[in-house]
């Protein structure tokens, strides 16, 4: 194979999953949690492509091809979302949603 | 051999308890009265019908087992509701029937306007049942079911006067303290059971001797009999409530704590002697313990200003007699000394019933004085009765008293010998503090308190029993009712010795032996000699109870620490108050307020607590920050995967 | 075909009361009628109308067949089955709660309950519950009605008490299900490890620790010492007819428990573990009987002597032998009766003066003699004066477990002392001495319709007094029960 | 030689992914971040490219990067200031636990991955030119994966629906507003 | 599909395994056009017939589909399995589906009523479809599937905060939960090469670290989605701010759903990892019983208060999973139905509550319940005593099929974890009926009269509920008959 082998690409796939895992976890504005769940869905899809590539085996990338589309629809929703809260004049920050807890 | 007699006998009074209760206020207080007289007298023509019938045995077939149904079982345990009929049996039937029927007839004089009287009654019939159920049960459980409700109507007619605290709390003694001996006489039974596994008299006398127990079991076992003897009898250690009891209504004391149940332990001695022979040692204490009795009431009634309770402590010291008697080994002649016993204490308590329902409630001896000349025919029967106690020849107590003692000579040894000389000093105590008590009621000028009831016109309460019942003028010596049945009493006083004259005939001895073999029999010498030393001495005691009488002093000078004692009834009261009632009065509060509420129901509120405090502890981990949730889940991801590979 | 029916027609008439919507006295009477059904029924079981030329003969308890059985399947899968049937001590365990049971539903229609339509319903669907539980053969069937029976009395405590009825509730049904859960872990492991749940088919087991799970949830349910924590609220705070089928009947619940689940299926264990649960009954007797003469109210004295009986009649249960077993059984009727009897009576007294308050109360034997020869005889039979029917199941248990060691006898004599003291003390403070406080001067003696109540409970005890066999002589097939009871699991 | 390049590129790309991940995260203004977004899928993109997957990579530009980005943008603007949100604060035991449960987590895949580097996963297959094609993926789709196919497209469709639910403003807003 | 060229083979569908997936989808399309087309005063009237039809239609199909399999089959390149479990999962989520549709009629909502239906009907489509998945991509798929929809449904009542920070977390965390067990889905696809479940089994390297990673991150995927604890924390937040309607679809549905697909995936694609896994289960069973029990004990609203409910009751059926046996099998399935109908049916009492007090419904606001409205206060104690499992209930006979099967398999203290958390939720579930029956009434005359009197009452909503119970109180009689099904169900599984 031309470059560097498939784990390259899954410890690439495991940072990039850290990094957005991180995004979620410290991030109060809830559009960069969704584009850092979208990083974690990536990650995710690079992994697939990378064992695809490893066997051989176009499962991997419909995998990550459907994932695209999921991914596409949590963003959809999400934004809807959150344009519904800007619309209701919440704050938009996920610490501020402290209203449903105990 | 009909046996039919004998359960006519047993179940009359059972029927005119339930006619009673049942008929409740539709029959008047009267009736009630009648009803429980009559069924008493129809049970005592059933003890006499069953008397002709056993005397017309032979002399070995008088034993008759009759058993109605099988009443418990358990497995392979039964117990039929069976009596059995024997002379020692019908000898109680007849007691306890006739001298029952007497006071009970007694009591519609004595207990006329008082209030609750059809209660009364049923009491009184629901005692006499109870009674002839103990003395004619066939086997030991029967037994002990009748030893226990006789305990039960002697709760319910001591406190008969509901109202007045000092009645209930006599009962609830009363009561108490008779559970002890019933408790310790079921461990007695309980050990019969385990070991013979029977109550049946027959198997288990036969075991106890052909020696099939051990000797620890049968010392155990009669250990346990004794118990319940004492209490009931009122012997020393458990002698404490008797005087107490006398708080009932007069016609009470006489019939329950004076001619019958307080001396059932002596027939239960007499009726398990076969236990008691096994077990010489248990024999020979029940002998001792009667021994100190008889002493120690004597001193206490010297000291005593109740006329009702000097009679009391009377009775303890003669059954003490009994006692002494059946623990040699006498038991015809303890018998006959319980038999003359009945007459002549039921005698005196109906007599001093007389004098308190004259002196409307009345009972203390300060306050009395010159009766005599008020009341000549109680006095007369009062003087019969107290000759009698004393053992004065011909009087019941005489024969009867003096064959115990000459039994107890007879038995001879260290033990013999002590329990006889305490028995003579026993005499001499008794002429003290019986004629200390009827030259104090009878003899002297009238104190104000007589004149004024003789006067007619007593309108103020007293204080003591009836009280609300009565209005209060003197009575004079009562209706007929209450009459007849004295008189009877003194006659048969006066003729109840001859049953049994040593060295002429002993018809009652003979009798009572078909049931109870006896151990010694003493010889005419020993009779003559005892009677002469206890007449002598009890004599001494009369003259020396004039003497200080007429003295104007008191036998012990209030001032002694003897006196103190005797008034303090040997501090027994105390003893028992500091060993048994508080420390478990104590222990009752101390496990509830430092075991049941802090430990029981503190251990749950505070699991209770705990949980809740964990719980909130979870809840505040729902912090509600979106990003906390992420974290969770992230830290749980990583700590699944370390297990994962480490359980891997 | 019995036993299913006298627990169908409770079950059946509960849900008549709730679905329809009928007015307080038709609902009333519906609930009678349906619990004198009851008690026909089981009367009717009593004789058996089929054997004899005049129609009428006594049902042979001695037999070992089970009487009036059913078995359905029910839950194949498990092996566990619809099995309802008696041998004799279920049958008059079953009597107690149909007896009491319709004393209780009296007492309510005397008394008023409020929300007649839930009250009745309720009571009878304990009452159907609680024949369940006596008439079940399946081990499974058992824990369902055992559990059962919470349900309509956490309600019945909890909405009709007294003041503190929730808190008494929810300690009294937390506790007991604490205790039940842990023996449906062994009911798991003991019908597993079998292979069915029948109780007369399955062997027997020698592990401690399911035998412990069961022994846990009948010493709460009994109560035992130390897990009587419930004890005081519930019988304090229930209405009095539900303390009295509480104590009278559902705690009867442990003894039928422990004599048909515990004894016959765990020969091993309870050999070993004797010894402590002998001295936990004892415990439990004393424990009980010194607390009854320390508590300020009728009913708390009541509800600690229920705990002394019940530690009694654990006594004998354990001991295992023909005395403690029959003793046990008899006893267990006994005090259920006296138990009632005792609860309404003390209810009727609360009725009268506000309070149960021993302090308040007094003097009330002067003009209500029938109220007080009620309360008396009660009281008597309560204390176990002899020749009352409580007083030979006293005796017979402490003989039988006199084989394990006197101690355990003298502790239950000295029990009977205290017994004599506390329950003279109830009385005494009942009726005797001077009018309490709260005694209202004109109240009046007990009427027709409580008589109705008491009388028949106080008639059966005096029933029994005098033939105290008619139970303790029928109460096991065979003769010896003790070797019935080993045959079970053998 | 060109697997010099290769390397090179792949460096650059992964670094460049990584890099925009990190901007992603860290990035106070939302919409510099969702820029480095598309920087990130791009880069992606790339080493998909490496991978073999080209239509996968092509999709990635153009559905990602392209459609749901420009939407992502579009969002932000229209929110205009109210899309700038503080960075992070909150508690600090939060942040630290954050940040350790992700590198562990890391730490834990990559070990794994290393266990694993040597074996079965060092050893990629052969594969045809064709691999990853639009064909292939086409064919796949429309067989094997047909079900994943139709799904995907519910899935959209149902998101689509809610956009526009969760978007319009609503007669229940109103009547409480 | 016969569009496609014919180089392409065809791929042979069968209708019938997806004709309740289908119909559900043809209801959620009708709904989505009804909200179109039809005139606004009729809309809800059609968007619930529609849907009430399109999962009773589902229902019987499902039925049909159970009835035509005898033996399990895969279908697709072994994209999805048409079997008996599958069509027994479908008929319950369907059911469930119906009586949720039935609840939500009194929903007064005004707008969106048409999507709202749609999007239910989606989400019960997707639940009907993903018990059917047979392979990681179709599990994914199915799960984002009825997940987005969800989301959705939870944020519908936009005019509400709660509702839209319930949807936002909601979405957040199930967007990371599912990117985690899409991690997972990689590495075990990276491990093995396979996607299939029974293609994963048979594959080689079941030993790799990477495998045992990604079934750990499949588990907790899959966990989250049954709200099993520690991966529970939505679940409260969302269920108290979700409309209850949705709430009581969500409680029940997707519970039963996770956990069939977790007994499916555990089961046939990992049996080789088995003493992993069931350990894994059997913890997060601990630690369900334990937070959820623990947790719900302080709880005042009583939706949240179920929800924590819930996540213990998962942890009893997380217990039936790591008995690993077919009867582990049967007891899922059949506590499924109890809990199932009991779950639905007290989420309905708390919305009927709801909607006459127009409050949150709080456990103060059930006072007195029991008796202003004694049917359903009658249910709702039916309800909880299923939840306690108290005998006479199907929840009693669950928790004990469920102890049986872990004391079959060996896991004797698990029963006693179980025991000890029924005796600590027993303070909770009666907690209701105490303030039910036993607190006076704080309502009538205040409240209940500022929120106009009490609403006429709702028939939907009283045959929902009389339908929970009457399934509640069946499964306890007729426990066998429902024990075969699972039987059936579970034949094929490789236990």
């Amino acid at each position: 194979m031309l470059g560097p082998d498939v784990p390259w690409y899954l410890v690439v796939a495991g940072i990039l999953f850290g990094i957005g895992a991180m995004g979620v976890m410290l991030r109060r504005s809830p559009l960069i949690v969704l584009l850092s769940l979208e990083i974690m869905l990536n990650a995710a899809n690079l992994a697939f492509v990378g064992f695809a590539r490893l066997y051989g085996d176009l499962d991997g990338q419909i995998f990550a091809l459907a994932v695209m589309a999921v991914a596409a629809s949590e963003v959809v929703v999400g934004l809807g979302l959150i344009v519904a809260m800007a619309r209701r004049k919440l704050a938009l920050d996920v610490d501020s949603m402290t209203e449903l807890r105990g | 051999m009909s046996v039919a007699g004998a359960w006519v006998c047993l179940l009359a009074p059972l029927a005119g308890l339930l006619a009673i209760t049942g008929a409740g206020t539709r029959i008047t207080r009267r009736q009630a009265g009648w009803i429980a007289t009559v069924s008493v007298f129809v049970a005592f023509a059933g003890a006499v019908y069953t008397l002709i019938e056993l005397i017309a045995q032979d002399a070995s077939e008088r034993e008759r087992l009759s058993t109605a149904y099988t009443w418990f079982e358990a497995g392979r345990f039964e117990a039929g509701l069976q009596i059995l009929v024997d002379p020692l049996a019908v000898t109680m039937m007849l007691v306890v029937t006739g001298v029952g029927g007497l006071i009970v007839w007694y009591s519609m004089g004595y207990m006329a306007g008082a209030d609750e009287e059809r209660r009364f009654f049923a009491y009184m019939a629901l005692f006499v049942f109870s009674m002839l159920l103990l003395v004619q049960a066939g086997n030991l459980l029967l037994l002990l079911v009748g030893w226990g409700l006789v305990g039960l109507a002697s709760y319910l007619l001591i406190g008969f006067d509901h109202h007045r605290p000092a009645a209930i709390a006599a009962a609830k003694k009363a009561f108490v303290m008779n559970a002890v001996g019933d408790a310790t006489m079921a461990l007695g039974l309980f050990l019969v059971i385990a070991k013979v596994g029977t109550l049946d008299f027959g198997p288990v006398f036969r075991a106890a001797e052909e020696g099939a127990l051990s000797d620890t079991v049968v010392t155990l076992v009669a250990l346990g009999l004794l118990g319940g003897a004492v209490a009931k009898s009122a012997q020393i250690p458990l002698q404490t409530w008797l005087p107490d009891a006398m708080e009932g209504p007069t016609p009470v004391s006489a019939l329950i704590h004076a001619a019958t149940m307080v001396t059932a332990g002596v027939y239960l001695i007499c009726r398990t002697a076969p236990v008691f022979e096994a077990a010489p040692d248990v024999q020979h204490l029940a002998a001792g313990l009667g021994a100190v009795t008889l002493l120690a009431a004597g001193a206490i009634a010297l000291v005593q200003w109740d006329i009702k309770r000097v009679i009391a402590y009377s009775t303890m010291s003669q059954i003490g007699y009994m006692f002494l008697g059946a623990g040699v080994g006498a038991y015809g002649f303890a018998m006959f000394h319980l038999v003359t016993h009945a007459f002549f204490k039921a005698l005196l308590f109906l007599a001093a019933g007389v004098v308190i329902h004259h002196l409307a409630g009345e009972q203390d001896i300060r306050r009395m004085g010159g009766l005599r000349h008020y009341l000549p025919f109680t006095w007369l029967v009062f003087l019969v009765g107290s000759l009698a106690l004393v053992g004065i020849p011909p009087l019941a107590g005489f024969w009867s008293k003096d064959a115990v003692l000459a039994s107890a000579l007879a038995t001879g040894g260290v033990l013999g010998w002590s329990l006889y000389l305490a028995g003579l000093a026993g005499t001499f105590l008794t002429g003290l503090y019986t004629f200390r008590l009827f030259f104090r009621v009878f003899d002297g000028e009238p104190s104000p308190l007589v004149l004024e009831h003789a006067a007619g016109h007593g309108d103020h309460a007293h204080g003591a029993e009836d009280a609300a019942g009565h209005e209060l003028h003197g009575h004079g010596e009562g209706p007929l009712s209450m009459l007849i049945p004295v008189g009877a009493l003194a006659a048969l006083t006066l003729i109840g010795g001859l049953l049994n004259v040593p060295g002429l005939w002993d018809t009652f001895e003979h009798w009572i032996a078909e049931t109870s073999e006896p151990l010694v029999e003493a010889t005419v010498g020993q009779d003559y000699l005892t009677s002469l030393l206890a007449v002598l001495l009890g004599a001494a005691g009369l003259l020396l109870a004039r003497r200080a009488f007429l003295a104007g002093k008191d036998l012990v000078p209030g001032t002694s620490p003897l006196h103190d004692a005797l008034a303090r009834k040997l501090y027994f009261d105390d003893l028992y108050d500091a060993l048994f009632s508080r420390p478990a009065q104590a222990l009752a509060v101390r496990l509830r307020d430092r075991v049941e509420t802090p430990v029981v129901q503190g251990s749950l509120e505070e699991i209770g607590t705990r949980t809740q405090e964990a719980a909130g502890e979870v809840a505040r981990a729902q912090t509600g920050l979106l990003r906390t949730y992420a974290v969770a889940i992230t830290g749980s991801v990583v700590v699944l995967a370390v297990v994962f590979i480490v359980v891997r | 075909m019995l036993a299913t029916l006298l627990i169908v027609v409770p079950l059946a008439a509960a849900l008549v009361i709730w679905v329809l919507p009928l007015p307080r006295e038709t609902t009333a009477g519906i609930a009678v009628l349906a619990a004198l059904a009851e008690v026909g029924l089981w009367v009717g079981g009593v004789f058996d109308f089929s054997l004899s030329p005049l129609g009428i003969e006594w049902v042979d308890f001695g037999s070992d067949q089970q009487l009036f059985g059913t078995s359905r399947a029910w839950f194949e899968e498990l092996g566990v089955s619809y099995a309802v049937g008696f041998y004799g001590f279920q049958f008059w365990l079953t009597g107690l709660t149909v007896v009491v049971g319709a004393c209780a539903i009296g007492y309510a229609m005397w008394v008023g309950r409020d929300r007649p339509r839930a009250y009745y319903g309720l009571v009878l669907f304990l009452v159907g519950s609680l024949v369940g539980v006596f008439a079940s053969q399946d081990l499974l069937l058992f824990y369902v009605f055992f559990e059962a029976m919470l349900i309509p009395l956490y309600v019945l405590i909890g909405v009709w008490g007294g003041p503190q009825r929730v808190k008494a509730t929810v300690t009294f049904v937390i506790y007991t299900m604490a205790g039940s859960l842990l023996m449906l872990a062994s009911v798991v492991a003991f019908g597993i490890g079998q292979g069915t749940f029948s109780l007369a088919t399955s062997g027997t087991s020698s592990n401690d620790w399911i035998f412990l799970g069961f022994v846990a949830a009948f010493a709460v349910k009994a109560p035992l010492f130390p897990f009587h924590g419930w004890l005081r609220d519930a019988y304090t705070q229930a209405p009095p007819e539900v303390s009295a089928l509480l104590s009278g009947v559902v705690s009867k619940a442990a003894v039928f428990g422990l004599i048909w689940v515990v004894l016959p299926h765990f020969p091993g264990p309870v050999e070993d573990f004797r010894g402590l649960l002998l001295v936990l009954a004892a415990a439990t007797l004393v424990y009980g009987s010194l607390l009854a003469f320390r508590q300020p109210d009728i009913r708390g004295v009541v509800a600690y002597s229920s705990m002394a009986q019940m530690g009694l009649i654990t006594l004998g249960i354990f001991a295992t032998n023909d005395l403690g077993l029959d003793g046990a059984v008899l006893q267990s009727v006994n005090h259920g009766l006296v138990s009632a009897a005792m609860f309404l009576l003390a209810g009727m007294v609360e009725e009268r003066c506000g309070t149960g308050q021993l302090s308040a109360l007094g003097g009330m034997a002067k003009g209500r003699p029938l109220l007080a020869t009620l309360v008396l005889t009660t009281g008597m039979i309560v204390l176990a004066v002899p020749g009352s029917a409580t007083f030979t199941g006293e005796f017979s248990i402490l003989a039988g477990v006199f084989d394990h060691g006197w101690g355990y006898a003298a502790v239950g004599a000295a029990g009977i002392v205290i017994a004599a003291m506390y329950g003279l003390r109830l009385i005494s403070a009942l009726l005797h001495e001077g009018r309490g406080s709260s005694v209202p001067e004109d109240s009046p003696d007990l009427r027709a319709g409580e008589l109705g109540l008491v009388v028949p409970l106080v008639a059966i005890l005096l029933v029994l007094s005098a033939w105290p066999a008619a139970v303790s002589g029928n109460s096991f097939p065979g003769d010896a029960p003790a070797e019935t009871i080993a045959g079970v699991g053998g | 030689m060109g697997n010099v390049v290769v390397w090179i590129v792949w460096l650059a790309a992964a670094g460049a992914c990584l890099g925009s991940g990190v901007a992603v995260v860290t990035l106070t203004n939302p919409f510099y971040s969702a820029l480095s977004l598309i920087g990130n899928l791009a880069s992606l993109a790339v080493l998909y490219l490496l991978a073999s997957a080209e239509f996968v990579a092509a999709a990635q530009v153009l559905v990602y990067a392209g459609a749901v980005m420009v939407m992502f943008l579009f969002v932000i603007a229209y929110l205009g200031g109210r899309a700038d949100a503080p960075w992070a604060g909150g508690p600090r035991w939060l942040q630290v636990a954050a940040v350790v449960a992700s590198v562990a987590l890391l730490v834990e895949v990559i070990v794994a991955l290393s266990f694993g580097a040597d074996s079965r996963l060092g050893t990629e297959r052969e594969v045809a030119d064709s691999f990853g094609s639009p064909a292939e993926i086409g064919r796949l789709f429309l067989t094997d994966h047909l079900l994943a196919f139709e799904i995907t497209s519910i899935v959209l469709l149902v998101a689509a629906v809610g956009g526009v639910v969760l978007g319009m403003k609503t007669s229940d807003e109103e009547a409480r507003d | 599909m016969t569009v496609v060229g014919a180089s392409i083979p065809t791929p042979d569908v069968d209708w019938l395994a997806l004709s309740p997936t289908v119909a559900l989808l043809a209801a959620s399309a009708l709904c989505l056009l009804g909200a179109v087309i039809v005139p606004q005063e009729s809309r809800r009237l059609f968007s619930a017939t529609v849907a009430f039809t399109g999962f009773v239609a589902a229902v019987v199909l499902a039925v049909d589909v159970f009835r035509e399999t005898p033996d399990g089959v895969s279908l697709i390149a072994d994209s999805m399995s048409r079997d008996r479990l599958a069509a027994l999962a479908q008929i319950l989520l369907a059911g469930v589906g119906g009586l949720a549709v039935l609840v939500a009629w009194g929903d007064r909502r005004r707008s969106h009523v048409g999507e709202y239906y749609a999007l239910l009907t989606a989400a019960g489509a997707g639940m009907v479809f993903f018990v059917g998945s047979a392979n990681l991509m179709t599990l994914v798929l199915g799960l984002e599937w009825f997940s987005i929809a969800l989301y959705i449904l939870c944020a519908l009542d936009t005019d509400r905060e709660r509702s839209l920070e319930a949807g936002l977390k909601y979405l957040v965390v199930g967007s990371f939960g599912s990117a985690i067990l899409l991690f997972g889905a990689a590495m075990t696809y990276g491990a093995t090469g396979e996607l299939g479940f029974s293609a994963i089994r048979d594959a080689e390297g079941a030993d790799d670290p990477v495998f045992v990673i990604g079934l750990a991150m499949i588990v907790a995927g899959l966990a989250f989605k049954a709200s099993a604890a520690p991966f529970h924390m939505w679940t409260p937040d969302v269920y108290e701010g979700a409309p209850t309607a949705v709430t009581a679809f969500m409680a029940a549905a997707t519970k039963a759903a996770a956990l069939v697909v977790t007994l499916r995936v555990l089961v046939t694609a990992f049996p080789e990892q088995s003493e992993v896994w069931t350990v894994a289960v059997a913890v997060l069973a601990v630690a369900s019983l334990a937070i959820g029990n623990l947790a719900a004990l302080v709880q005042r609203d009583v939706k949240r208060m179920l929800a924590y409910s819930s996540v213990s009751q998962a942890g009893f059926m997380l217990i039936a999973i790591a008995a690993d046996s077919s009867s582990g099998g049967k007891a899922l399935l059949y506590y499924l139905v109890p809990y199932a109908a009991a779950s639905l049916g007290a989420f309905a009492i708390v919305a009927a509550r709801e909607r006459e007090l127009e409050r949150p419904v709080t456990v103060d606001a059930m006072a007195g319940f029991g008796w202003e409205r004694p049917l359903h206060g009658a249910a709702m104690w039916v309800f909880m005593l299923a939840f306690a499992g108290f005998p006479l209930t199907g929840g009693f006979l669950g928790k004990f099929y469920v102890f049986a099967a872990a004391y079959e398999a060996g896991w004797w203290w698990l029963v006693v974890v179980g025991v000890l958390a029924t005796a600590i939720s027993l303070y909770y579930y009666l907690g209701i009926v105490r303030a039910m029956y036993m607190r006076p009434s704080q309502v009538v005359g205040s409240t209940l009269a500022v929120a106009g009197g009490s609403p006429p009452y709702d028939p939907a909503l009283g045959a929902a509920v009389a339908a929970s119970v009457a399934v509640v109180v069946g499964s306890f009689v007729f426990v066998q008959p429902l024990v075969d099904l699972a039987a059936d169900a579970v034949a094929h599984l490789p236990f």
